[in-house]
């Protein structure tokens, strides 16, 4: 099968985030995704820990150690970014403000259910942040993340194994091979990453996939 | 690009229908979008819900709209200022529905709405007539009552000053309700006394321009 | 029976205002204790629509139409004022962070009942305002009231019969006849307006007063 | 005369006893209080429970606690950033108890009790681990998770400015978590990297000094 890189990945979902979106990108391969947005488009990027408008990374010497974003990241403002606390940050997520996140995921299931905060391996310390808030305000949970892990199991499923960071709250999923819906009768094919069939993908889904 | 300005205050209130439930901001005479509440009196929307600390005086603000029966009920914690004789004369008609919230549980209503909560126990009006009828809970041996978020179709607010990302901040005493009521509503207009050419300063902001929809210039300070 | 003046009645109350306070006055009789505050303490009124630190009317000239208190009337700020909203306003009362408010009152019980904000009067609509947010959150509520209604009837009771706006709520009750603690064995007397005999003050007080 | 200045840091957090429950503001390396918790560990109080949004990293703020065995219990939404050795060796070993709450809830949970709010439902985490043994409800068909408020005895924040009177402002990303958990401590301890000598502008003010108890200098920036 041939797999679009990360990048590529990055950039085909950042043709879907239009213009004067509001839009919270997770840490890791979401991340990535604000530097893909096509030219002309104004979006305005929350990070939960109290800015609405992250600019990209300072040029040297020009860093502010207490201006950084959720992965703790230095970063910049932009024209109309505005600063906030904690209550009204979480208040934008849940109280349904942001148009868009993009997240990460270990598992997606096929009625949207969302596992992306904690895996079976009770020797780690749980941690969970914001990912649960997101989850349950943001009316387009949009995952980026490779099709499969890395001993080939399938990370999309017919039902999440690892414990649930939301219940039903996925809309898309953007991956190395394709781009899939969820839709009330489950994953919806949407593309196929070029070169790969419908069966080489329906073969690495642990659901099935409407196409 | 995001450019929230609109031409004018009767483009901001255009959207608004019959029957809408609308927010809007103000106390005493501080903060009260009064350009806004011209436009929506002159648009004509009717069979409206009205919710606001006060139900306005005089013939101005939220008693125009009462004297040109377009007020089909009013959600406030206090209707009885001196001058409120459009909402007395309706009240009293029975033209005119009230619900009284006390002012710090409307304020909180109106926050999870924003904040999308599901509701929150008060201690606040425990065991008075206004809990009356309202599911209460002993917690840590003091009584308290469950109060369900208060959304809105619309917001009206005044600024002091906002930019074209929305972004808003208040004078004195105008702050009071604007800045939760445009959390809490699903289409925010604002009035701001100048619109500014550029960005505010982010620290300086007070809402975030993601909670509103359209601003408009009135620079008219009551 | 001899009657303090108002005035003399919220001379008498600003006495208990101690230095450093933070203390929101409701409208009315209420209002008029700042002015008689002894000189040299620095208290901090709070005002429910969003000011802390509420100074004196403003100079002729010199008014702020969008800087007033609960009642409407032009104020000013002073060094150490701050302005916030409605949700932080109510936050402060209700999270008890204020020492004390001043309130006034139709109707007060001996087991601290209050009745301040609705007669029997059905004719009148409601209006509560911001009284029964101060009564749950502040711990010392001091009422400054006539000792009795103009018809002479008592406002000192057993038990309120007018709409309660908090019960158990009040701590102490000043009169133009006497300074009263609400305690859990109901009113005791703390002092009698001067020229007055505790029994003469017993008589117009509806509920047994302890000396 | 008010005055909530004091001495140096270690004045500040002298009041703080062994067993005390602690808000530590603070999100990654932003806002976080280093002053007044390396005062903290020279002032020796352990058995502590430590409420903050992280758990530390490296040797700094909460690590060099955790290090020093003074702390009972962590309640956060995320102890596992790359550096936490601190936390993961006290948590391996069992010397510390962790109570994990998803970030909005902690906010939420911290502002109810600084509010005087009994609890309030949230959709956050229905369904999930996270809402194992808690009350849940339907609201209008939707799942909601009952959250119980959260207090503090003290609360150690950072301020980019403070005044006599204990007003703040704060710096870009440092606000985070300091304004509402200056809000939910009984004893609200403040290190400001400038202390003013006259009062600072109303407007500007993010935390009103009625939730603050005292104000120490601390002008390094990490």
């Amino acid at each position: 099968m041939i797999r679009l890189s990360d990048d590529d990945v990055a950039r085909r979902l950042a043709r879907d985030i239009p213009d004067g979106a509001y839009v919270n990108l997770g840490i890791g391969m979401p991340n990535r995704v604000a530097s893909f947005v096509p030219e002309g488009r104004e979006v305005m990027y929350q990070t939960e820990n109290g800015l609405l408008g992250v600019g990209p990374a300072p040029d040297a010497g020009m860093a502010d150690p207490e201006l950084i974003d959720a992965s703790k990241k230095l970063v910049t403002t932009i024209p109309g970014s505005a600063f906030f606390d904690h209550p009204t940050s979480f208040g934008m997520m849940r109280g349904g403000h942001l148009d868009i996140a993009v997240l990460g995921a270990y598992q997606v299931a096929e009625n949207g259910d969302l596992a992306n905060w904690a895996t079976l391996d009770d020797n780690y310390p749980p941690a969970v942040g914001g990912a649960m808030d997101l989850v349950v305000g943001v009316p387009r949970i949009y995952i980026i993340m490779r099709h499969v892990n890395r001993d080939g199991s399938p990370k999309l499923l017919e039902k999440c194994t690892y414990p649930l960071t939301g219940l039903g709250v996925v809309s898309r999923v953007y991956t190395d091979l394709a781009v899939l819906d969820v839709t009330a009768d489950g994953f919806r094919l949407v593309e196929l990453a070029p070169g790969n069939s419908f069966e080489d993908v329906q073969s690495v889904t642990g659901a099935r996939i409407a196409a | 690009m995001i450019d929230k300005r609109v031409a004018d205050l009767a483009a901001a209130v255009a959207p608004i229908h019959d029957g809408a439930a609308v927010m809007i901001g103000g106390f005493g005479s501080a903060g009260i979008p009064y350009g806004l509440i011209d436009a929506l009196v002159a648009h004509g929307a009717g069979g409206l819900t009205i919710i606001s600390n006060n139900a306005g005086a005089g013939e101005e603000g939220i008693s125009a709209l009462l004297r040109e029966g377009r007020v089909a009920k009013v959600i406030c914690s206090y209707p009885r200022t001196p001058g409120s004789i459009w909402f007395e004369r309706r009240y009293e008609a029975k033209e005119v529905d009230l619900e009284i919230v006390p002012q710090g549980t409307l304020a909180e209503r109106i926050r999870a709405a924003g904040s999308g909560l599901g509701g929150f126990f008060t201690p606040t009006a425990y065991g008075t007539r206004l809990a009356e009828g309202k599911e209460t809970r002993m917690i840590d041996g003091r009584g308290y009552v469950f109060e369900q978020p208060l959304p809105a179709d619309f917001a009206l607010i005044r600024a002091e000053a906002a930019d074209r990302w929305g972004n808003l901040r208040f004078h004195a005493t105008a702050r009071n309700f604007n800045p939760v009521m445009a959390m809490a509503a699903r289409h925010t207009i604002v009035e701001a006394r100048q619109v500014l050419d550029g960005p505010m300063e982010p620290e300086a902001v007070v809402t975030p321009g993601i909670f509103v929809k359209s601003v408009a210039r009135y620079a008219v300070r009551p």
